[in-house]
């Protein structure tokens, strides 16, 4: 019997679901104590998340199923608790927070209700209750708690929200804290004040708190200790330091080699001065309406206000801003799927805008942020592809079809007979390589890539960025590339632009935006990832 | 206000709904409920020669003369005597210290407004539709109980007609109908908004013997197994129109002639236009067998267009013999004549008309066919059929046959006769100048001669114009309550007087 | 929210509009009157004489005109059977079905919520298998049959309750019951599938990593979540009611809205006709009112949004 | 981890096999299993029973009016009674299932169609047009289905082609209503989004993209729709305003059959057991055609296909 605070050993989860059985964790074990930090790396798929849902008793069997395995917490075995029992032991010794807090709380309770009721459930009197909540709400930094007591979740904002679930969490002041993924759903600036939370509230009660993220960033900065997991299994684990500096597992290594912005900048090439995209002045400003009709209240939102920009031939144009920065707004434009306020967009020297440019066009093309949702997930991989071609005829004979298609999925590092299956057979980096098979299918000029890595794994992250350069390499092509997180652009961008709230706030060559920084938001973005700084210090060198 | 709260209210309101409904209570050995499956919209006294009559007619408005069951013969009610003093007068004596129930008098003024009323345009009276579309009846005063009634030509029907005259209260509003009727009767219907159920309250002051029943309410279902069921359990006294297959016992489900005769009219159309095509379906109908197999004894086999108790009803007429055989021969014959034997005949049905008519309907089918004629069923909703049934007929008219029930409660056959049979007549398909001639020489006659020409015309028609398939005297069927002692007969269809009904033993 | 009624009035105004003139020339497609109310030996004269006094003979954007000119000052004609002022005819007939439709709809969604709720907890479960099995049942027996037989079996056999009719509370019982078997089958379903859908999102797994207790996570949390859609299918079924009324009605002999109108399509006694839809239309733009309501109530989204 | 690796189904199942694998599954949802039996049974005979019974369904026996069910004596095709008219029960049942079927599969399909056409256009062209069409299915909605029954049965003569318009026309709404939520939902999505930045045109968004999308909830509404418009079919003849003899339904036959309740209840008992059953059947396999297609749900059809 080991002192551990929580200790898993040996787990062994399977799931009967989508047709076939999925072991989801092998013989995991890792334990946890009082006041440090374990952080459960790993990628989508990995089972990061499944022995934190068995020490929560959230595994519902079926369709879950527990093979093998223990998990102790305070020396007392707690798998396969009575419901009662398990209640005992949720929320009020071991707490657990989400990742998206839209979906994660109640929409039709008020915030305070649902801090309350992680008191009142295990006894507290409702009054008192009440008052702790207020004093929580506060703590975790939500301005007017009184007042915002009695709000919903839709009223508050992401981050806002994230905090509210953290208050709720502590309110039993558990000795753990499982967090999963609790960030990432978050912009930077954001995701930092969170884990600057995490760790004050730490510091006061001394709980211990796993931390479950994909994210290496949020790993170094939080982390004690580090689990790594891969397909179902741990194949590392140990400090901190150790595991960063001195990956011992291939996988490890190779993820850590997957990091954005860890080598340098782009080369500085000799960029052309030929302009294919020229945007001027372009803004676009919506009235704000309200109700449940949506009658217009007459105040305007400017979600573009007065942007400029150039795109050269061959060049990558980095675009980076937070939500709420117009970056969508931007692109939408470009697209001509909104219309602008006022402004142009040129493409060499033409209008691109209004529905006789559709020629012009489609020099321009496309990849979208989540490959899932932007391919129709009932039209086989061959058809969409081909689509491009049969819109605009001539481009191509039908009979051409299948060969270029061929043709394209091999460019893109696919292999020809993928076109006669569905969107739904491939996982998530080769539906992003068959959206930009597709954008290539007209040959243009520009792609614009809408958050086109965002969201996928980090190793997944730099595959499609490197086809990216291969593609440029070999068409000649230019990006638009638009991202909410600086370090993705960082080793890939030649210019990178910095918007906040519908305005550029900062542009040029991308070394030196990284290096020095002169508008403020531009040193806050930077600021609140110190991941590459603190990582730089944990890595001594990159393995070969 | 939060959305239970407002669930609470509202069952509140629907609580105290209930609750109010369920106030009223009766209980009257003597009072007695009648279920119905009649809507009784307007119970307006000049309606009464319609189902209204069940309620109002005699029961509530008496008329000047009643019509034996048995015989058809006219009978004094409001009126004591009568005479033709005139050809086109008739002279009639009133019953003297009646008075109506909302105290007026009744008297020949009264009898005169309530001619004058039936008349009036702005009135949409069935009575003055039905019966005196033809016959402007002209009241004239003579003394306070003495009344002339003249018509334009002679009208030896008149003390027929009288028993249709029910006479209201010269307080009923002259230009509107009225949903509370006030007559002489021996009962009252007290003061009701239209809509409300109709209840019928004895009233003391009735002029002739006190009925036994002192109240009736008339309700209405629309279902007959579920009228049948309120007479099982007691919720119910009498239920009207019971189906066939309800009426299991005869002592409580009593069968009567409801007056309507069914049959199927002949177009003189395509195939139909050759009489021995006529005969022929006639003769491939095995009667006996419909009636035993759809219906039951005491359906009658009719043939001719009205009960027997109708002045002019020939009791020598045979009905049709079934003979297959025949039927196919007078077929070949004619098809040999060149026509079209094979054509399809559409049959005009009327959705719901009466009970078991499709069936009916598919059993005749069955039997032409067996005789190598096609015929083929077209069911049609009332207001689509009835575009076929009157004239002016659309051209061209198709060959077909067309489903009908008419009832003749008059007591005189030239209500049916005219209508159907004469070349003018409104729903007649042909033009026969010997059936015409009886026809308006019957018209023209009174007394044994009337009954006589009536009678030829009938057999005329029968034997040499086969104008239509006859079928059966309907029947209808009551069940009656044990507790009580009623005879339907052959007028209850639309005269059901609550004096006739008694009680049996004590309570 | 004045906006949002003043947008609502409009929308259900120019819809009440359309039913209106649909209804007047649709229903005067399907014969004439006269034919009707008149025996069908009635002469030919006679006939005509009672067209014209009722205005039938007039082409029939006379006959509209002047039904729009009378509607203008709140007249919805008389009654051809009986003369009576249509509106009147309907309002009385009204609150029955009202109250009728209300009472079904309560009960239907109690069992439902309950039954459904119960159901969802465990999806394939023997609970979950039975109330499925007997609530899709219920939804699949013609309605006419369940009243008929009710009657057989409740009042002839056994003597339990009163046939048919209205007046005490159990005259309610069948009906409300041959009403509400339908919609009762069909929310079940819903609330089941919603239920399903609720116990598997997101909050319900915070609630339980909170250590609520299953009745509070049921009831508290799944339940409210899952009414949404619940409402919208009640709403429809309530607005349906008016035709599933019609064989209670006609059946059990209640004088209410559906009767009237069967009996008025029957007889094409066009006043009535108009207005029972015509009510019936605001009953329903007034239905779809509350049901925005509920959803205001249940999700402060809607509030808020 | 790498992307690089092989779709992950990637022993792609090929037809048969897919079609092995739903029968497996139907086999693992006994309910459903007979659903879909008892729905094939009611198919077969819709299909061929016309002609294997062609005359027993109208042969009148009025010597054998109302025979009680289960005596052999009358031969085997009177083993669930006689009508009214001495017509064999069984075989009214085997003919009515054609016209039940057709009836109900034709308004199904009739509203189905117009509801999606006018739910697409709805949904994916605001404006005046969608306007239109919403309030039209509002109109529509309070609209009397039963003077909507009489208006067609009186203009254009009680056929059972009448009958299927009159039940599509009311439940053409419900499509219409479900389709645009579904589109509204849809063209919203980034594939819809991706093919306006290629510059498809609006037939190929709606018809290729937003469409093929819409179809599977719109079926599964049409397999509920299934039942009820065999429901109202019988309400419809109830009320005399439905399909008329000498055609035969279920429906026709429970309402023909009710006045004979309380002395020969099977008339109207065993088509009342059909149209029970058959919507039964049709709402239980709407429920498991749901399950299989959500993969949420669809392992509790698969425990044990692989254990």
């Amino acid at each position: 019997m080991t002192g551990h605070l929580l200790e898993v050993e040996n787990l062994s989860v399977r799931f009967h679901s989508r047709g076939k059985i999925v072991d989801a964790v092998r013989s995991v074990s890792w334990h946890l104590d009082r006041g440090e930090t374990l952080a459960i790396l790993g990628e989508s798929g990995s089972g990061k998340s499944v022995s934190a849902s068995a020490v929560m008793g959230l595994i519902d069997t079926p369709p879950g199923e527990i093979l093998s395995g223990s998990i102790r917490f305070d020396g007392r075995g707690i798998l396969g608790l009575s419901a009662k029992d398990q209640r005992e032991l949720n929320g009020r010794r071991i707490a657990m927070i989400f990742q998206d807090t839209l979906a994660a709380l109640n929409p039709v309770h008020t915030l305070g209700h649902q801090i309350s009721e992680s008191m009142t459930a295990h006894g507290i009197p409702a009054e008192r209750a009440r008052t702790r909540a207020i004093e929580l709400l506060a703590r975790v930094g939500i301005p007017e708690p009184e007042r915002r007591f009695n709000e919903y979740p839709h009223q508050f904002s992401g981050g806002q929200r994230q905090r509210v679930m953290i208050a709720a969490a502590i309110a039993m002041e558990p000795d753990v804290l499982i967090a999963d993924e609790p960030t990432s759903a978050l912009d930077v600036t954001v995701q930092a004040g969170i884990l600057k939370l995490l760790k004050e509230l730490q510091a006061e009660n001394g709980m211990g708190i796993l931390m479950i993220t994909h994210d290496l960033g949020v790993v170094a900065e939080i982390a004690d200790r580090v689990v790594v997991m891969s397909q179902g299994e741990v194949v590392e684990q140990g400090p901190l330091a150790e595991v960063l500096g001195a990956p011992r597992h291939a996988y490890t290594r190779r993820l850590l080699e997957a990091v954005p912005g860890r080598h340098g900048y782009p080369a500085a090439r000799d960029l052309s001065s030929e302009a294919l995209i020229e945007i001027r002045g372009l803004s676009k400003y919506y009235g704000v309406s309200a109700g449940v009709l949506k009658t217009p209240t007459g105040r305007e939102i400017k979600a573009l206000d007065d942007v400029s920009l150039t795109l050269n031939k061959g060049e990558v144009l980095g675009v980076v801003g937070e939500s709420g920065s117009g970056k969508t707004t931007l692109v939408n434009t470009l697209l001509g799927l909104v219309d602008p306020t006022k402004g142009e967009v040129l493409y060499r020297g033409k209008s691109m805008l209004g529905p006789g440019n559709r020629e012009i066009a489609r020099n321009v093309q496309v990849v979208f942020q989540d490959p899932t949702a932007s391919l129709n997930p009932r039209m086989k991989v061959g058809r969409i592809i081909a689509e491009p071609w049969a819109i605009h005829r001539g481009v191509l004979p039908r009979a051409e079809w299948p060969r270029r298609v061929a043709e394209l999925l091999e460019q893109v590092g696919l292999r020809p007979e993928h076109a006669d299956r569905y969107p739904h057979q491939f996982s998530g980096g080769q539906r992003q390589r068959i959206a930009i098979a597709r954008a290539l299918a007209l040959k243009p000029e520009v792609i614009i890539c809408d958050e086109a890595v965002s969201a996928l794994d980090v190793s997944i992250q730099a595959q499609v960025i490197q086809l990216l350069k291969d593609l440029r390499r070999d068409h000649g092509l230019s990006y638009l590339f638009i991202a909410h997180d600086l370090p993705v652009v960082r080793d890939f961008a030649d210019r990178t632009i910095v918007m906040q709230g519908g305005r550029i706030v900062e542009s040029g060559i991308t070394a030196e935006i990284f290096e020095h920084p002169r508008h403020p938001y531009t040193q806050k973005l930077l600021a609140s990832r110190p991941v590459e700084e603190r990582m730089r210090g944990h890595i001594t060198e990159p393995a070969e | 206000m939060s959305i239970f709260r407002m669930a609470g209210l509202l069952c509140g309101v629907a609580i105290g709904s209930v609750v109010a409904t369920s106030a009223f209570a009766q209980d009257d050995a003597n009072a007695i409920t009648i279920v119905t499956p009649y809507a009784f919209d307007n119970i307006d006294a000049c309606n009464s020669s319609s189902e209204v009559g069940l309620v109002v007619r005699e029961n509530v408005v008496e008329a000047l003369t009643h019509l034996n069951p048995e015989s058809g013969k006219p009978e004094p009610r409001l009126a004591t005597s009568w005479e033709q003093v005139e050809p086109t007068v008739w002279r009639i004596k009133l019953r003297e210290g009646v008075t109506y129930f909302d105290g007026s008098a009744f008297d020949a003024e009264a009898v005169s407004r309530s001619i004058e009323r039936m008349f009036n345009p702005k009135l949409d009276c069935l009575n003055r539709g039905k019966l005196f579309a033809n016959i402007r009846l002209t009241p004239k005063v003579v003394d306070s109980h003495t009344i002339d009634i003249s018509t334009e030509k002679p009208q030896p029907l008149m003390p027929i007609f009288m028993s249709f005259l029910t006479i209201e209260s010269p307080k009923t509003d002259f230009d509107a109908m009225t949903s509370t009727p006030v007559g002489t009767g021996p009962f009252a219907i007290p003061q009701r908004n239209a809509g409300d159920a109709i209840v019928l309250v004895r009233q003391d002051k009735y002029w002739g013997e006190a009925p036994a029943v002192s109240k009736a309410t008339y309700v209405r279902r629309d279902e007959s197994a579920l009228r049948a069921a309120m007479v099982e359990v007691g919720e119910a006294d009498i239920g009207l129109n019971i189906a066939i297959q309800d009426a299991t016992n005869p002592e409580t489900d009593p069968g009567y002639l409801n007056g309507e005769t069914t049959r199927l009219r002949f177009s003189f159309e395509g195939p139909l236009a050759d009489i021995r095509v006529r005969k022929a379906m006639n003769l491939a109908i095995d009667r006996e067998a419909l009636r035993d197999g759809l219906f039951n004894q005491d359906y009658a086999i009719a043939t001719q267009m009205f009960l027997p108790r109708i002045n002019g009803y020939n009791p020598d007429m045979k009905p049709w013999p079934y003979d297959p055989e025949q039927a196919k021969s007078l077929i070949d014959e004619a098809k040999k004549d060149g026509v079209d034997v094979g054509a399809e005949i559409p049959l005009i049905s009327r959705i719901n008309f009466y009970a078991n008519g499709q069936e009916t309907m598919e059993a005749m089918i069955a039997m032409w066919q067996m005789v190598g004629l096609n015929v083929k069923l077209q069911p049609m909703e009332r207001a689509q059929w009835l575009k076929l049934v009157n004239k002016p007929y659309a051209e061209p008219r198709p060959a077909m046959l067309i489903q009908e029930q008419h009832d003749n409660n008059s007591g005189d056959a030239t209500f049916t006769m005219h209508f159907r049979y004469h070349s003018t007549g409104q729903q007649s398909e042909f033009g026969d100048p010997e059936l015409d001639r009886l026809i308006d020489a019957a018209d023209a006659a009174s007394g044994d001669e009337r009954v006589k020409l009536f009678q030829q015309a009938n057999a005329y028609s029968a034997e040499n114009v086969v104008p239509d398939v006859m079928m059966f005297h309907m029947v209808n069927y009551m069940r009656i309550s044990d507790r009580l002692e009623f005879k339907p007969d052959d007028v209850t269809s639309t005269m059901m007087e609550l004096s006739q009904i008694k009680f049996r033993g004590t309570n | 929210m004045r906006s949002y009624f003043r947008q609502r009035t409009m929308q259900s105004a120019i819809s009440l509009f359309g039913l209106v003139v649909l209804v007047f020339f649709l229903a005067r497609l399907t014969g004439n009157p006269t034919d009707l109310l008149l025996p069908v030996d009635t002469p030919l004269a006679v006939r005509e004489e009672f067209a014209a006094r009722h205005g039938f003979d007039q082409p029939m954007l006379v006959q509209f005109g002047r039904y729009l000119l009378d509607l203008l000052q709140f007249d919805f004609g008389e009654s051809l059977r009986d003369g009576r002022p249509a509106l009147q005819m309907v309002l009385q007939a009204f609150p029955t079905t009202l109250l009728l439709s209300f009472w079904a709809m309560l009960i239907s969604l109690v069992i439902a919520i309950v039954t459904g709720s119960i159901a969802a907890w465990r999806p394939g479960g023997v609970f979950d298998r039975i109330a499925s099995l007997i609530s899709l049942a219920g939804a699949s027996i013609p309605n006419f049959w369940i009243a008929i037989v009710g009657v057989l079996v409740f009042s002839v056999w056994l003597r339990a309750l009163p046939t048919s009719g209205t007046g005490t509370p159990w005259h309610w019982i069948m009906p409300v019951t041959v009403l509400f078997v339908r919609p009762c089958g069909v929310l079940t379903q819903v609330v089941r599938s919603s239920m399903i859908d609720a116990l598997a999102s997101p909050y319900v797994k915070t609630a339980r990593a909170r250590g609520v207790r299953s009745r509070v996570v049921i009831f508290g949390h799944a339940l409210r979540n899952a009414m949404l859609p619940v409402v919208t299918v009640a709403g429809d079924q309530a607005a349906g009611m008016v035709n599933g009324a019609v064989i209670a009605e006609t059946v059990f002999g209640f004088p209410g809205i559906g009767k009237l109108m069967i009996d008025s399509i029957m007889f094409r006694d066009f006043a009535v006709i108009q207005a029972a839809v015509m009510v019936t239309a605001v009953a329903i733009f007034v239905l779809n009112i509350l049901i925005d309501l509920a959803y205001a109530l249940l999700d402060p989204r809607v509030r808020h949004g | 981890m790498s992307d690089m690796t092989h779709p992950t189904a990637a022993a792609k199942p090929p037809r048969e096999h897919a079609l092995a694998e739903a029968f497996l599954m139907l086999w693992r949802d006994k309910f459903a299993f007979l659903s879909a039996c008892f729905l094939l049974l009611v198919v077969i005979a819709a299909l061929f029973g016309p002609s294997l019974l062609p005359d027993q369904a109208l042969q009148m026996n009025l010597r054998g009016r109302n025979a009680p069910p289960f005596e052999l004596e009358r031969g085997w095709l009177y083993i669930l009674g006689a009508d009214n008219m001495g017509r064999s029960l069984l075989a009214r049942l085997v003919i009515g299932s054609r016209y039940t079927l057709m009836i109900a599969g034709s308004a199904v399909v009739l509203a189905l169609v117009v509801g999606t056409i006018l739910g697409l256009i709805a949904g994916y062209r605001q404006g005046r047009i969608a306007t239109i069409i919403l309030r039209g299915a509002d109109i529509l909605m309070s609209f009397p289905s039963l003077l909507l029954a009489l208006i067609v049965l009186f203009v254009l003569a009680p056929s059972v082609g009448n009958v299927v318009l009159v039940l599509a026309l009311s439940r053409v709404p419900v499509y219409l209503r479900t389709c645009r939520a579904e589109v509204l939902e849809i063209r919203e999505r980034q594939f819809v989004k991706a093919a306006k930045v290629l510059g498809a045109s609006h037939a190929r968004i709606v018809f290729l993209h937003i469409l093929p999308n819409v179809v599977p909830t719109l079926m599964t509404l049409a397999t509920l729709e299934f039942a009820a418009v065999m429901l109202s079919e019988s309400s419809l003849s109830f009320l005399g305003l439905g399909v008329q003899a000498p055609a035969v339904t279920w429906g026709l036959m429970v309402a023909d059959g009710r006045g004979y309740l309380a002395s020969a209840w099977w008339l109207s008992f065993w088509p009342g057991v059909a149209i029970s059953l058959t919507a039964i059947s049709a709402n239980l396999m709407a429920n498991w055609i749901r399950t299989a297609t959500d993969p949420a749900q669809r392992w509790r059809l698969e425990k044990r296909t692989r254990a």
